[in-house]
């Protein structure tokens, strides 16, 4: 199991290579990346905020919560923080499991619970000025399925 | 003691970061209302606490939690990682 | 959208470095690896037999289906045949899209018509002889919830 | 002239990848009675179809299937992809 928050770029590619791979139980990898989508095709830049300390505490926490209820033989987290361009990666999580559906189950558990319960929060500056992005309804309802 | 540490667009309304406090709050709503009693700027941050979450000694809280024992509060806005 | 079937071993590193970046619209990548299992401990290779033109043919139809129900910006699938060691990459699938719950669906949509509507079969080779993999129900019964 | 291909253990038991057949049978299932009735390596290959799948031109299709204007036939069990 692996945290990692950082201000420096990832290599998603070089994060993704052999994952996973080498226990004989291995049969599925799950990976997600988020990246910095520019929505109304004004953003110049990101900006992401965190609380050092309780970040590393929090997502450790999830990602064992993970591995214990799907038995995961492997666990990648890596959240960025600091400023970000459009379209560059924000954050990644990886996933190894026996079966398919443990994989990806786990995966969506903690991209649910990095979205709500991770201490970040995000700043899109634009052509017309800087905002705080609001948390979703959507996204906090999404954790009622865990 | 205690320190408080402000985030996001709490932070920003504040004007600080952090500060350490001499406080007898016995909960996280006493404090709330002792700082929103100080000045303009903490009761504007604080107006609306259901916009608000807070988290004692890095684990998140309610505002009704004691405060006996804690070192660290902080307060911030929902969280939007991912 | 891109589909390979072949025998040549595949990079899962490579072909996740830079899969659906580019356009400003994506924000969530979603990629897949099945990797050859060794349940028992005495696997000493798979061999895969497909069906050369249909494969391709329905693996195709089912990324369009995907690439149109989920408004994917791009989807790859990658599915080897022929014979393979325990700990070696099957196949792998990646989903890129506006929003994480449709990259999701979308992969796991993928996984659950290739494991049951592709016409791929898997031969275990072992100590104990040569077995053709059964199908599971629960494969079949996953089809139910797309 | 119809192509008729078969996969995995119904390859295996029929002891052929793929034959070119002369048939009259008016739907799938007709032929699998033919195959059936030619000899005991067919009639042991379909003696259970509901473990079984048939495709007609490369798309998958029921035994009920009108064989007309069908130039390939593939017999295989439940497919194991993934």
């Amino acid at each position: 199991m692996r945290v990692r928050i950082q201000s420096a770029p990832f290599d998603y590619g070089a994060e993704c290579a052999g994952f996973g791979l080498g226990g004989a139980g291995v049969g599925a990898v799950v990976t997600f990346l988020g990246v910095v989508r520019d929505d109304r095709g004004g953003l110049s830049r990101m900006e992401i905020e965190h609380y050092p300390g309780m970040t590393e505490k929090a997502i450790a926490a999830m990602a064992e919560e993970a591995v214990g209820r799907w038995s995961l033989a492997d666990v990648l987290v890596i959240h960025r923080h600091g400023t970000l361009q459009p379209g560059e990666p924000i954050m990644m999580v990886a996933t190894a499991a026996r079966h398919r559906k443990a994989a990806f189950a786990a995966a969506e558990f903690l991209m649910d619970y990095l979205k709500s319960r991770a201490p970040f929060w995000k700043k899109e500056i634009g052509a017309d000025g800087a905002e705080w992005v609001a948390a979703k309804d959507e996204d906090e309802d999404a954790l009622g399925r865990w | 003691m205690i320190d408080v540490l402000y985030f996001a667009w709490v932070r920003e309304r504040i004007g600080l970061p952090r500060e350490r406090l001499e406080t007898s709050a016995a909960t996280v709503a006493d404090l709330v209302a002792e700082l929103m009693a100080r000045e303009d700027r903490y009761a504007a941050a604080f107006a609306d606490v259901s916009a608000l979450r807070v988290a004692l000694d890095q684990e998140l809280a309610s505002f009704a939690a004691p405060l006996k024992g804690v070192r660290e509060v902080a307060f911030f806005p929902p969280m939007t990682g991912g």
